[in-house]
């Protein structure tokens, strides 16, 4: 294969990164004892992270290749190969998986309780699994990890979650599920269009007829979209991150979401490119209701934790805005605001997480004037908030701009109508921070009240940190993430535009051509 | 002579009878010679079609039916008795404690 | 280096005051921010001397953001316009910082104050120092949230809480089309730089762009967009309603964000974008008759008011209108020279009414104060000044660039007669509430309460000392820009400005500048003396004329019920289908419903289906008969 | 000259492990006279077994199909791995039945022994040329099953069990024969390969007696394997039967039936695979919908998985409609996996069972992983893989069932199968859930025994290995099938 760069290390770093905290997982196995369980995982995390971090400072982000390839044989009756690598698409993924899987250990030290082990086995295959799905370069590779994460989520959710947990597991399960089992349909009829091979690369190069791309767009859609999620698929998205733990929550709004949109990237659009730009109109129109419909209900919400879940709707629609624009600026916008998403709303639920374990409440109403009770955190969080709405100076607005840039490039009246929804994120996140930080506190919260609250402790400010710097650092220099992207994206949409059929066509005819 | 196709008539009016004595008869002692006939009206054609076609095949097929069937009925009556033990009835639609 | 440390020290100071002033730096908080905005002041000052002697300075420090053919970066233009906004920023935000040392003394968020006034200098310094629209964008945006954080300051009260929200989502509606506008320069020019961005401006005369089917003249379209951020930040009409409750942050906040910098931000931008702006003649236009619009709207609603920093912040969006006016009518200089002076005397007046609350303990209505001159005279003098310079009077400040607005107008055609009509009105409104202002501060007797009256006493010395300085600068800025008629080549600030703004077109006779100005100081003149009439000669008759025109007075004290009506139509039917349509009905009826109602038929189904096991083996018998018969039917119908 | 080969040496050894199960049943059957502990039957038995999986391993080696006993008796890889399935079932239901019989005091010796006639009747299924023989096979299987069925005389439910079971196993086995005899009465032989031929020669396939006929077989072979609508005794006789039986029983029969399935299909009848496909594929869909909907109301475990067994049955089915060898290929494969998780998920079920304490409702679960956290660790896998999620040997065996039918243009097949997976996914996860989700009601104490840790050791560990390592067990199903 001439589209690959074997590892260029002298150790197989990827397998490492991917299979170390399946390794902790059966150390934690033999290990009693919460805090030495804590300890080891923290490690096993940690060490995950530093493996990893080779990755971003060997990365050679002059071509679109995929970079510290291994690939063995596996299965070769069925000619699938284990065969991973990464190229300037999934590197961020990787870093900031490893980088949230710390911090959802250093958040859970004291929120977790009971069966301490477990919770942290399930950590850290969840880790594994979401590593697993970025670095797969084949079909079944790939599914392997993208559905054997939900084991491991699913006990998150369901063990460790809030009052209504069982029924948001199962939700969650059962609804990405059917989304996954279409998309493997899909999967096994490329295995025989693609001449009994399950090679991503092998896959994407080749040609598919329409009507095939049709069919198989959509069952690949099935699976993103639901993940995403994009709007009419969205339910799952509130129940399981409120219910979830703190961790949880954290990982499937920092990561998980982020796989449906990879897998437009990695998949749909090279895939299928004709299909795509059948589909680009429909994505808008969902992505660009997802927006706005996710900022009015969070105007409407009561819940602190399902008031951030919605805007997650709001921003992964902006997401799928831009990768849909199918322009430079839109792709690497998605991409970068997938990770800025990724950054922020994985902090604010470790905030809330934190205020969670000091007010026992997720009711917006019960707070009040906390800027006063909790200065230090109440400043954090303004930071997050603004993130969240895109000002300028923090990572939000660079993939927010780029985004909508691109969105307007390709469609003006849907970039215009997505813009919107930055007035109405204005709304929902500065009524929130003033119903929680503002105005008067209520009493029982107060240094005399029922339970009093206490500031940030250096844990948590530990756990915060990171993530706080890196919403300014991309804030301001963004080119640290954009860099790596860039090759790739532009190979990416090279190879789009080189697919021409659609084009020549017009919608009737396609239409024809399928039905 | 009497021809392939009555025997084969025979055979079938025999098994259908079986069929609706095993599916009518609330008697499981009945039921179970229902089975029987059903068994036997097989046997019926297998002669004849052994006998049409001049091969053995039918008819060894004949006697191990035959034997099996002996077995069967041996079977069937010891786990019959065993449950009449327990709850004394052969009434077959008294008989639903498993169901659902 | 020089110019990258005038923004950057005030940022400094911010940092250092916001991670150190809530446990060590306390109440020293001004030992650090007083110093970095002085030096960037001086930094300022020095830069002002480059740009004069004729060297424009415009370097890019790094690339911020490339994706594609998209590239913008971080970098700074100073040029003539850019060294007047720096001048003015840096020299007022000096004065009210140290003001604020003594307003703010003993305020439980010292340090924050301090902190939050220093980011937005750093972000103004920003706005105004950008040379590209992004980074333009970015300082738009920064003050913003200045703005939120400053007029929320004391966010223990809710109305203070409610003011800053209002604040930032009204100018994001603004923003809005600012940031259309922003994208769409680059997708027309291919670059968001100043320099290429005028550069090549001619360039796309004629082109168009279809929106929904209609084709609009592309630069007009974008001149609009543009505007309309200039409209929010600016608080013109439609989008004033924030600033008149920005008045709930502390004084030095309205003085210096609210009234001299950042709502002057929109004049600043579109003057920037001069050359875009004067290739469309509807934008123009545009400009120009919403600041006429609003100066007039705006004083209408001052002419009753009884808050007296409400009323200073409708005279606020009255002369950001004038500003507007002059754009409009491209008297760019002008309009410039009226935020210049305008700052230096609005600024007074506030700080002017921040001491006047200080000294009664957080009262802001006028209809309790009064008598005010004998125990505050200083206070009062400078009052007097700057309602002097706003109202016009020659001689000072206000005079010579209103003058010059209102002439510019006048030139301007029909359109522009007509605009200087409303200006002129405008101007009598303004002379009649200035004095109104003072006349039921300082005039008459005292109405407040006894232990009010009993504490009333002239501010510190580190109030008086900057009010001071101020007022000699809304006497004295004037004279950058004496009107030729009085002395040749006297307005130098529009010489100066030329090379950025270039030269006002049409040209007006002696005759006819005389006869503006002259009715200009007429209207003043007659405020005055209208004023001084109701309120001091005989305090009966405001009340007798508010029963006189009482729908009208009602409208007026209403603010025309602006606020009333966008709550109304936006605000509550938002939230009502957000929350019993969108919510209520849609995502927990239809959507759940759907997801959950599969699950529960398969459920019910399953319930259902399970009565078939009866359990009776005549019936397992029956289902593998019929199941037999089933299939050799089917396969007899099959063939 | 054809009586003259009937029985050659080469003929008996290749019966050879049937033979040694056959003895073997027959020695246990007199150790129990005088022998008492269990154990050493047990022991010997598994011995026994060893000793035939021995014997198919050195038959293995030669290669190629042979046959014997006038082509009544085939070995060749396809028989040879169905026997391994069955060497394996046995071995493992005796593990895991040591301390439930006793428990469920049904510890009878010839407990064993029944079990060793079964699975030679089993094998004989496995490697049937000849309808007669398959009739035998067929036959003997089910006889001793149904008295396993029934072992615990006591119990009215194992009573109706075996019951049911004998009766509409008699009833089913009347249509086998009524099918045969058509059968041979219009192709003049029994056996397989010529009634293949003897359709081609005499060019009857479109003639409707021969469907009947046809039909007739699919019916009996669709009752031993639980195709609905033949399936309604498998909820009743999995809930009464002995709990290792209805384990032993949810995969030998069924494989049983499906190693004579594919072989009379496939062997005899390939002519005709339009028709035959055109029975199956509705069979299949109706099968995999009741299995898996039906299953969501039952609140005992034991009868949730019987219909998880009918819903299995329609996957594996997939494979046979595919109508190639490796569709065949396919199912066989998934029979495997589904006889580790299947048995491996008894297992569990009868760790709970004690004196006095059934453990067969779901409420019984609550809590598990409180008290016995690998136990449920064990039962999570299971149900994962029962689902057919990855990385678990299930979802391998879906996987190459649904490649194969798409394989062979059955794409809507497959998206039926999968939505119906999970429909399934909800009860399997029900008892996920129920163990860790939910508070204990009292504490469950788990009856254990090295053999049971042994076997279940060997189910959840071949689940995973396979799971993660397919290889392993597809090279050989491939060698052994296609050869």
């Amino acid at each position: 294969m001439e589209n690959i760069i074997l590892n260029q290390l002298n150790y197989p770093v990827l397998t490492c990164t991917v299979f170390l905290p399946v390794a902790g997982a059966l150390l934690l196995l033999f290990l009693r004892g919460d805090s030495l369980i804590r300890f080891t995982t923290l490690l096993v995390t940690l060490a995950t992270f530093v493996i990893s971090l080779p990755l971003l400072t060997d990365f050679d982000k002059t071509t679109y290749k995929m970079q510290f390839v291994e690939k063995h044989e596996w299965i070769p009756s069925w000619g699938i190969n284990y065969f991973i690598g990464i190229d300037g698409i999934s590197i961020l993924f990787i870093f900031l998986t490893t980088l949230l899987s710390i911090l959802c250990v250093l958040v859970s030290w004291k929120a977790i309780e009971n069966k301490a082990k477990e919770f942290h086995i399930a950590l850290l295959t969840l880790e594994a699994g979401m590593l697993g799905v970025f670095v797969a370069l084949d079909f079944f590779l790939f599914y392997i990890f993208w559905e054997a994460m939900l084991i491991p989520m699913f006990l998150l959710i369901g063990v460790w979650g809030g009052p209504q947990r069982v029924y948001a597991a199962i939700k969650f399960f059962l609804y990405t599920l059917v989304g996954s089992v279409l998309m493997l349909v899909g999967i096994v009829v490329l295995y025989f269009t693609g001449g009994n091979t399950l090679d991503i690369l092998a896959l994407s190069a080749l040609q598919y007829p329409l009507k095939l791309q049709f069919w198989l767009f959509l069952a690949f859609f099935a699976a993103f979209a639901v993940k995403v999620p994009m709007f009419p698929f969205h339910t799952w998205l509130p129940d399981a991150h409120t219910e979830a733990p703190t961790a949880g929550s954290v990982i499937l709004a920092g990561v998980l979401l982020k796989m449906g949109a990879y897998g437009f990237l990695r998949f749909s659009i090279p895939m299928f490119p004709d299909a795509t730009r059948l589909f680009v109109k429909p994505v808008f129109i969902l992505s660009v209701i997802g927006i706005i419909y996710g900022a009015l209900v969070c105007l409407a919400q009561k819940d602190l934790k399902r008031l951030i879940a919605y805007s997650s709707v709001s921003h992964m629609g902006f997401v799928t805005l831009g990768i849909f624009a199918l322009n430079i600026q839109g792709v690497e916008g998605g991409i970068l605001q997938m990770v800025n998403h990724g950054i922020i709303t994985g902090a604010l639920f470790l905030m809330i997480g934190i205020i969670y374990e000091r007010t026992h409440t997720r009711e917006i109403a019960a707070y009040g004037g906390f800027a006063t009770l909790v200065p230090w955190y109440a400043g954090l969080f303004i930071i997050l908030t603004f993130a969240s709405i895109g000002l300028p100076g923090t990572n939000g607005f660079i993939g927010e701009f780029l985004i909508l840039f691109g969105a307007f490039k390709a469609q003006k009246l849907y970039g215009v109508l997505a813009a919107t929804g930055v007035i109405l994120g204005a709304g929902y996140m500065l009524w929130l921070y003033q119903k929680i930080f503002w105005e008067r506190p209520g009493p029982d919260y107060g240094p005399s009240g029922r339970h009093p609250v206490r500031d940030l402790g250096l844990r948590e400010v530990v756990t915060l940190a990171p993530l706080i710097a890196l919403i300014f650092w991309i804030g301001f220099y963004p080119e640290v993430f954009l860099g790596y992207m860039h090759s790739s994206v532009e190979r990416l949409l090279q190879d789009f535009n080189l697919s021409a059929y659609a084009e020549s066509q017009n919608l009737m005819a396609q239409l024809r051509e399928i039905f | 002579m009497v021809p392939l196709s009555w025997y084969i008539i025979l055979s079938a009016v025999m098994f259908s009878i079986g069929v609706f004595g095993f599916l009518a008869r609330r008697n499981l002692i009945i039921v179970f010679m229902s089975v029987e006939l059903m068994l036997n009206s097989v046997n019926i054609s297998l002669v004849a079609f052994s006998h049409y076609l001049q091969s053995m095949r039918g008819q060894i097929l004949v006697f191990f039916v035959i034997t099996v069937a002996a077995a069967e009925a041996a079977i069937g009556l010891a786990i019959l008795i065993a449950f009449y033990r327990n709850n004394p009835t052969i009434k077959v639609d008294e008989i639903n404690l498993l169901k659902g | 280096m020089k110019y990258t440390l005038i923004p950057l020290l005030p940022l400094l100071s911010f940092i250092i005051n916001i991670l150190f002033g809530r446990n060590f730096i306390k109440d020293k908080a001004h030992w650090i921010a007083v110093p970095a905005v002085a030096g960037s002041f001086i930094l300022a000052v020095s830069a002002f001397m480059d740009v004069l002697a004729g060297n424009v300075i415009n370097l890019n420090i790094y690339n911020w953001i490339v994706s594609g053919d998209f590239q913008v970066s971080i970098g700074f233009l100073i040029d003539q316009l850019t060294a007047i906004m720096l001048i003015v920023v840096t020299s007022i935000s000096t004065l009210i910082f140290i003001y604020s040392i003594g307003y703010m003394h003993g305020d439980g968020g010292y340090y924050r104050f301090f902190a939050y006034l220093s980011l937005f200098v750093f972000s103004m310094l920003m706005l105004v120092m950008a040379n590209n629209f992004l980074l333009l964008y970015f300082g738009w945006e920064a003050v913003g949230l200045c703005s939120y954080f400053l007029i929320g300051f004391w966010f223990h009260k809710k109305s203070a809480a409610d003011a800053g929200k209002k604040a930032f989502i009204v100018n994001r509606f603004g923003d809005f089309g600012f940031g259309l506008g922003v994208i769409l320069v680059f997708l027309t020019f291919g670059s968001l730089d100043y320099a290429q961005v005028f550069g090549n401006a001619g360039s796309v005369v004629g082109q168009t762009i279809n929106i929904l089917g209609t084709d609009y003249d592309l630069i007009t379209v974008i001149c609009l967009l543009l505007f309309c951020g200039a409209v929010g930040k600016s608080a013109q009409m439609p989008l004033h309603v924030w600033l008149p409750d920005a008045m709930e942050g502390p004084t030095p906040v309205s003085a210096l964000i609210h009234a001299a910098t950042m709502v002057t931000a929109g004049v600043f931008m579109v003057a920037r974008c001069n050359p875009l702006f004067n290739l469309s003649h509807t934008a123009m236009n545009t400009v120009a008759v919403v600041g006429g619009v609003t100066a007039i709207f705006a004083a209408t609603i001052g002419l009753v008011q009884n808050d007296i920093k409400r009323v200073i912040a409708y005279s606020t969006v009255s002369q950001l209108g004038y500003m507007f006016l002059a754009l409009g009518v491209g008297a760019y200089s002008a309009g410039i020279f009226h935020l210049y002076t305008h700052a230096y005397f609005k600024a007074l007046l506030f700080l002017g009414s921040g001491s006047v609350i200080h000294a009664l303990h957080d009262e802001q209505n006028m209809q309790k104060m009064g008598g005010l001159k004998k125990y505050m005279p200083v206070t009062y003098a400078v009052f007097i000044i700057a309602t002097l310079s706003i109202t016009g009077i020659p001689g000072l400040a206000g005079f010579f660039s209103k003058d010059e607005i209102l002439y510019r107008a006048y030139l301007g055609g029909d359109t522009g007669k007509f605009l200087w009509l409303l200006g002129t009105a405008a101007a009598l409104m303004t002379s009649f509430y200035s004095w109104r202002l003072i006349f039921m501060t300082f005039h008459g007797k005292f109405r407040g309460t006894h232990e009010q009256e009993h504490h009333l006493h002239e501010s510190p010395k580190v109030i008086t000392v900057p009010l001071m300085f101020l007022a000699v600068g809304a006497i004295f800025a004037g004279y950058a820009g004496i009107p030729p008629l009085l002395m040749e080549h006297g307005d130098r600030i529009g010489e100066f400005l030329s090379p950025v703004l270039g030269h006002p077109h049409g040209e007006g006779t002696h005759a006819e500048e005389m006869m503006v100005m002259a009715s200009s100081v007429l209207v003043a003149l007659a405020g005055w003396f209208i004023a001084h009439k109701m309120y001091v000669k005989n305090p009966e008759l405001p009340r007798k004329v508010a029963e006189m025109f009482k729908p009208f007075y009602n409208l007026l004290f209403n603010k025309y019920y602006v606020d009333e009506l966008y709550g109304k139509t936006i605000v509550q039917p938002v939230l009502k289908i957000s929350d019993k349509v969108i919510l209520g009905f849609f995502d927990a009826k239809i959507i759940e419903g759907i997801v959950n109602g599969v699950p529960n038929l398969i459920g019910a189904f399953s319930r259902k289906f399970r009565q078939v096991q009866t359990g009776l083996l005549s019936n397992y018998g029956l289902a593998m008969a019929l199941g037999a018969l089933a299939i050799i039917g089917y396969m007899i119908f099959m063939r | 000259m054809e009586t003259a080969n009937i029985i050659t040496l080469a003929g008996v050894r290749l019966i050879i492990p049937e033979l040694t199960m056959v003895c073997m049943g027959l020695i246990l059957l007199l150790l129990d006279l005088v022998v008492k502990k269990k154990g050493v039957i047990a022991a010997v038995g598994i011995a026994g077994a060893l000793v035939a999986l021995y014997g198919t391993f050195k038959l293995f080696g030669i290669g190629g199909p042979q046959t014997a006993f006038a082509n009544m008796f085939v070995l060749d890889g396809y028989a040879n791995f169905f026997k391994l399935i069955f060497y394996l079932n046995i071995i493992l239901t005796v593990c895991i039945s040591l301390k439930y019989m006793a428990i469920e005091k049904a510890s009878f010796g010839e407990y064993y022994a029944l079990l060793f006639f079964s699975t030679a009747g089993m094998m004989i299924m496995a490697s049937a040329a000849d309808l007669i023989i398959l009739y035998l096979g067929l036959e003997l299987m089910a006889l001793s099953t149904y008295i396993l069925a029934g072992l615990m005389r006591k119990q009215p439910r194992s009573n109706e069990a075996a019951l049911k079971y004998f009766f509409l196993g008699a009833f089913s086995s009347a249509f086998l024969l009524y099918g045969i005899s058509l059968t041979y009465g219009l192709t003049g032989t029994t056996n397989l390969k010529e009634i293949a031929s003897a359709l081609q020669a005499l060019n009857i396939s479109g003639s409707p007696t021969v469907f009947i006929g046809l039909i007739f077989l699919i019916v009996a072979f669709g009752f031993k394997i639980a195709l609905v609508p033949f399936h309604m005794w498998a909820p009743d006789v999995y809930e009464g039967a002995p709990t290792s039986i209805t384990a032993f029983m949810s995969v030998g029969p069924k494989a049983a039936g499906f190693a004579v399935l594919g072989r009379v299909l496939f062997d005899a009848f390939g002519s005709m695979q339009v028709q035959w496909n055109s029975i199956l594929v509705p069979l299949a869909v109706i099968t995999m919908a009741a299995g898996s909907i039906l299953a969501l109301a039952q609140s005992n475990i034991k009868r949730m998985l019987a219909y998880s067994s009918i819903a299995h049955a329609g996957y594996m089915l997939l494979g046979v409609i595919a109508g190639t060898p490796g569709g065949l290929t396919s199912t066989v494969n998934y029979l495997m996996i589904y006889m580790l998780m299947n048995i491996g998920a008894f297992a569990v079920i009868i760790m709970l069972r004690r004196e006095g304490f059934q453990g067969e409702n779901l409420e019984d679960y609550m809590g598990l992983a409180k008290g016995h956290p690998l136990a449920s660790a064990l039962m999570l896998i299971f149900m994962f893989s029962l689902t057919g999620i990855p990385p678990t040997a299930g979802f391998i065996g879906k996987f190459y069932v649904f490649m194969e039918a798409i394989n062979s243009g059955y794409t809507h097949l497959a998206i039926i199968a999968v939505l119906f997976s999970v429909v399934s996914a909800f009860f399997y996860l029900r008892v996920v859930m129920y163990m860790y989700m939910k508070d204990p009601k009292e504490d469950v104490v788990l009856t254990t025994s090295c053999s049971m840790n042994l076997a279940l050791a060997f189910t959840a560990v071949m689940v995973l290995v396979i799971g993660i390592f397919p290889s392993l067990l597809l090279d050989i199903v491939r060698v052994s099938i296609l050869g």
